[in-house]
């Protein structure tokens, strides 16, 4: 096994490296998709495979479909783009020095006591059997709350950048494919089924690996095949449903919380008794606004249907 | 309810709904939460001043599993003045960021982004947990960097850019430090982290940590990034960037030196530190000086501002063992960012209000503003007080407790640095103070109400007032401050 | 050496090459893909180092789920923003030189 | 059973690994394209085959591989089409004649692809 | 006996993937090479999670191999034909 460790780590350097010297920023994006697959099969050999899951959906997945989108933007803009990767000798010693350092780090890393015992102990209370799962939503919820923030955050970022007169088009570029043609009979057959896979990886997070992003990601997946191959169009920034689908889940999480206080136990704190069905809620209603927010990211800002980007 | 929970929920809950209903019931909604997280903001300083330490485990679960959240002195004074600013900052961008005045989405992203921001502030404040410190700091960035880019020019969206990037290489250095704390020690609580076995690997990780939180607060030579973000954004926005946002990491960095791990403070480190800062305020004030738009002045004075916290860390640790001048330069330290937050977003206000009669933050464009709005006016002489040092503003209390401890430590020569610093400032502020307050005519625009131009004056006020009855403040930062900063002079 | 002993030190040259990358090179949205390649080292050094000792320590993974998925978040608003600037300007690069760092003269409308 | 196992995993990492040639020499963007294609479904491949060694619940992990790769072929047509955002199939709805020569072959591709 | 399944079926699965991977290398142009890679992967990836299915535990394991597999077939099937034309449409070959 140690030989297939050592192949993957050398193929998984091989392939940053493709990306760092390469000239062409498509090919990089081509070599990250392959870049984030490796990692996510690096993953699973590290015994962790919930991070498996988070990086195959939104490393490998998510966020190389982004980058395809934003290149394909650039191309529509007409963008003239610097390849160029000159050798940058400083920048280089500099480099392998946080190479060197981190690798240092790694055998000088003394091994410490982990919160294990603790976990242990809080187990039984946290709701649900998977480990991760009880990490996020429950023991460190305060962090994925914020981070279901943050994502918001980004979107609204994002759609603030929108050009003039484009604010109440539907979000995203126009997109358009032949009727009755090869893509939109797959955005037709590959919905239902990925649907069904992202709510079983939401469901089964509960008791094995999987949960609200890993789920969630699926979902927007499925959606963006639906936008991308013109069976759904996309909806504008105006209609307040979807706006409500964005802060659903922070929402839940947020208002759960609160009960929390209310009820005299304490903010964020769920009550033995009920924090499996909690935790339950508060996954369903993150993984639709995860599933929304990551589908309109990659859409991008909306546009309308003239030209694309005017390039001075 | 308590207060502290109040603070932390409104703002999110603020920006949730603001984002999910029409425009005009948005903005309403922000309001309420606005109103709701200022008095929560109040109460809970009130709180501290009276009880002492509030400390909130989360969850119920205690570290190393769990994150605690703690309000002590230094944290509630940075909630009480983030709230000010708020606050005020809304009241101004009222109009300036109204639907048909800024266009359809700037009106849209404002309020939950200024929201969001504000949260992940209190949230940085608060924290005793550095993975939750990141996680705060990157909703603080972007929500800040969408800020910078809401204007929609390309000049702020350049800016936007720099700022992003610069603030997501600080991210990862700092999430590296991370990295490598929780490999060593377990847990990524500051005071579990406090009573750890020292690892070999620490001072590697508190030097990423290092750099990262400094690229974040713009400390000179991180600083490139700043002028043109905060001069890009609009004024509102860019009150709230250059008062609030650099504060959040700084506090970081003094939870990391002074709470953490002073075991570490060296006194290499220290100097190397100190150093930085000192070119901040040097560099930042010259650049400021050769400045012709009112907002890049501002920007500028910024980064020299930043330089003077820096400065006061040599003097404010010895190691982990108290020394007689240490609570003193700390004082110092936070009495100036504080000072300077309220000062600053002044200032920007001021600016901002100005631009919405003249469209131009140009100096000569600004001739005579204080004979058409003199209340404004006044607000930024009195913020430039604050700014320079000059008594009895804020400014000056804290540079005077720094300069006492330099020369109680027998550190003259940073001394020397604030008062530099200090005659900088008097240069570059004393150019737009003396167009403003030349006889010109300006009113091209209708003139706004006096209660809105009031605002700028009550932030400004305040930072006076800061050094005018610092005893209470004195008192406040007293509670739960650092050992490595405990003995007073 | 053990299996780990690889995923961590290919953890930390993925950092140093990722940055390599952010320093050397020019296109922003590549940029970006180098700020994902340094993340990822960072977590895949987090991982192996959770995996120490034996047992398997969930807090990370926790952790490291957190920031990938924050990884997103930034890389989107990112992308968005370059994607902006270059329709406005015609180049997916950063204008030249400190001159920018002052910006331009026009004074912001939207004050 | 696991000496097999890992050899068939390290053989189809082997391929990707060769894969990765054609990714980096193109010459044409499709290219690269299926050889990512090629990664991925190895990658499915290399899970499902680990998957009695290091726990079943690594089949998920092949799944999500499988509907985001779908996803990233997608994304990346629509990068490659002119506007990006059309589909490819469309763009020679009126055929230039310069593409004649080509058509015919894209006609046999899609009968071996179908059959 | 489902052993000898699985080495079988897993060997074979392997062959195929080192089939497509030689025709993706060695075939000379766009269209040779993308016609070898669908069939040879698709099987390679069919053979194996088939030999693979002998060693499952319960019929859920099945399931799911038989539904990636399915799925790859479907999306391999689909972009083949999608590459193939933007490789057609694709001006600039650099």
């Amino acid at each position: 096994m140690i030989l297939f460790d050592a192949t993957l780590c050398a193929l998984i350097i091989a392939v940053a490296l493709a990306i760092v010297a390469g000239r062409d920023s498509f090919r990089a994006i081509v070599f990250f998709i392959v870049y984030g697959l490796f990692v996510s099969v690096a993953w699973v050999r590290l015994d962790a495979v919930n991070v498996a899951l988070a990086e195959a959906a939104i490393g490998a997945g998510l966020t190389a479909v982004l980058f395809l989108a934003g290149i394909g933007r650039l191309r529509r803009a007409h963008v003239q783009a610097d390849e160029s990767v000159p050798l940058h000798l400083p920048a280089a010693s500099a480099c392998t020095g946080l190479t060197a350092a981190l690798g240092w780090a790694w055998f000088a890393l003394p091994l410490p006591d982990r919160p294990g015992p603790q976990l242990a102990q809080a187990m039984p209370q946290a709701g649900v059997e998977n480990a991760v799962t009880a990490v996020l939503l429950n023991f460190r919820a305060w962090d994925t709350l914020l981070e279901s923030v943050v994502l918001l955050a980004a979107l609204i970022g994002v759609w603030t950048l929108t050009r003039d007169g484009n604010w109440s088009a539907p979000v995203g570029l126009p997109q358009h494919v032949r009727p009755g043609g090869v893509l939109s009979g797959f955005g037709r057959v590959l919905p239902p089924v990925g649907f069904l896979v992202g709510v079983y990886l939401v469901y089964a997070g509960t008791s094995r690996p999987g949960g609200a992003f890993q789920g969630g990601t699926v979902l927007a997946a499925v959606g963006l095949v639906a936008a991308m191959a013109g069976m759904v169009r996309p909806p504008r920034i105006t209609a307040t449903g979807w706006r409500v689908a964005l802060i659903i889940g922070p929402l839940v999480f947020l208002l759960a919380g609160v009960a929390g206080e209310m009820l005299g136990s304490g903010f964020l704190t769920l009550p033995v008794a009920i924090a499996g069905n909690a935790i339950l809620a508060i996954e369903i209603a993150l993984t639709v606004s995860i599933a929304v927010t990551l589908a309109f990211l990659v859409l991008g800002p909306p546009e309308s249907d003239d030209s694309g980007g005017s390039a001075s | 309810m308590s207060a502290l929970v109040i603070l932390l929920v409104l703002p999110l809950l603020g920006a949730l709904v603001a984002v999910a209903l029409p425009l005009k019931a948005g903005r309403l909604a922000a309001f309420f939460a606005l109103a709701g997280s200022t008095a929560a903001a109040l109460w809970l300083t009130v709180q501290v001043a009276a009880q002492g330490v509030i400390r909130l485990e989360l969850g119920g679960w205690p570290p190393p599993l769990g994150i605690a959240l703690e309000v002590d002195g230094l944290a509630a004074a940075m909630i009480c003045m983030a709230a000010l600013v708020v606050l005020c900052v809304a009241l101004v961008a009222l109009p300036i960021m109204a639907p048909d005045k800024a266009g359809a989405r700037a009106a849209f992203g404002f309020w939950p982004l200024m929201l969001m921001l504000w949260a992940a502030l209190n949230s940085v404040f608060v924290s005793r947990d550095l993975f939750n410190l990141y996680v705060g700091l990157e909703l603080l960035t972007l929500a800040a960097v969408a800020l910078v880019a809401i204007g929609g020019k390309p000049a702020a969206i350049t800016a936007a850019i720099r700022y992003l990037f610069f603030a997501l290489a600080g991210s990862l250095l700092y999430l590296a430090g991370v990295v490598l704390i929780y490999a060593a020690h377990g847990t990524l609580d500051i005071d579990l982290l406090a009573q750890r076995v020292a690892a070999p690997t620490d001072p590697l990780a508190l030097a990423l940590m290092t750099a990262g939180l400094m690229a974040k607060t713009a400390l000179f030579p991180f600083h490139v990034w700043l002028p043109p973000a905060h001069a890009g954004a609009p004024a509102p926005a860019s009150a709230m960037l250059s008062a609030l946002v650099p504060k959040a990491s700084f506090v970081i960095l003094l939870r990391l030196w002074f709470e953490a791990m002073p075991d570490l403070a060296t006194e290499t480190a220290l100097l190397i530190i100190a150093l930085l800062g000192t070119g901040a305020v040097f560099w930042g004030s010259l650049r400021a000086l050769a400045q012709s738009r009112l907002k890049l002045i501002v920007a500028y004075s910024t980064v020299a501002q930043i330089g003077y916290l820096f400065v006061a860390f040599p003097l404010a640790s010895q190691g982990s063992t108290g020394v007689p001048w240490d609570a003193g330069a700390w004082n110092g330290a936070v009495f100036l960012a504080i000072s300077h937050g309220l000062a600053k977003s002044a200032m920007f206000l001021a600016v901002g209000q100005w631009m919405m009669v003249t469209s131009s933050d140009r100096l000569d464009d600004l001739r005579g503003m204080a004979q058409a709005m003199p209340m404004t006016a006044f607000a930024f002489a009195l913020s430039a007080v604050t700014l320079t040092g000059l008594p009895p503003s804020g400014g000056f209390t804290g540079k005077y407790l720094v300069m006492t401890a330099a020369f109680a430590s027998g550190q003259w020569g940073w001394a020397l640095v604030m008062a530099a610093g200090g005659l900088l400032a008097v240069a570059y502020v004393y150019r737009p103070l003396a167009l403003i307050f030349t006889p010109g005519d300006v009113a091209r625009g209708i003139l706004p109400s006096r209660a809105w131009q009031a605002l700028p004056l009550l932030l400004a006020g305040a930072s006076v007032l800061l050094g005018l009855a610092s005893a209470p403040p004195f008192d406040l930062l007293a509670i739960g401050r650092p050992v490595a900063a405990q003995d007073g002079l | 050496m053990s299996a780990l002993d690889f995923f961590a030190l290919t953890g930390a040259a993925l950092v140093g090459l990722g940055s390599y990358g952010l320093i050397a090179i020019r296109h922003l949205l590549r940029q970006i893909i180098a700020f994902n390649l340094i993340g990822s080292g960072l977590f895949l050094f987090f991982g192996a180092a959770a995996v120490r000792g034996g047992d398997s320590d969930p807090v990370p993974q926790a952790l490291i789920i957190t920031g990938i998925v924050v990884a997103l978040s930034a890389s989107a608003l990112a992308v968005g923003l370059v994607v902006a600037q270059a329709e406005a300007s015609g180049h997916a690069e950063l204008p030249d030189g400190d001159k920018a760092s002052d910006g331009p003269d026009d004074a912001e409308n939207a004050t | 059973m696991t000496t097999w196992l890992t050899f068939v995993a390290l053989g189809v990492l082997f391929c990707l690994a060769a894969a990765l040639w054609r990714v980096w020499t193109g010459p044409q963007r499709a290219d690269r394209m299926m050889a990512a294609q090629l990664v991925g479904t190895g990658g499915a491949g290399i899970l499902i085959v680990l998957a009695p060694l290091s726990g079943w619940e690594i089949l998920d992990v092949a799944l999500t591989l499988v509907v985001l790769a779908a996803l990233a072929s997608v994304g990346f047509v629509k990068a490659a089409s002119s506007d990006g955002a059309g589909d490819p199939e469309e763009e020679d709805s009126p055929p230039p004649p310069l593409r004649q020569a080509g058509k015919d072959v894209r006609t046999d591709v899609r009968t071996d692809a179908d059959g | 006996m489902a052993d000898m399944a699985t080495y079988v079926l897993t060997g074979l699965g392997l062959m195929f993937f080192l089939a497509g991977t030689v025709g993706l290398i060695r075939f000379p142009d766009t269209f040779s090479r993308l016609h070898a890679l669908t069939k040879a992967d698709n099987l390679g990836l069919g053979l194996t999670a088939l030999g693979i299915a002998f060693q499952a535990q319960s019929w859920r394991e099945i399931a799911l191999l038989v539904l990636i597999w399915a799925l790859a077939l479907l999306s391999s099937g689909t972009v083949a034909q999608l590459v193939a034309r933007t490789a057609l449409n694709e001006t600039d070959p650099e």
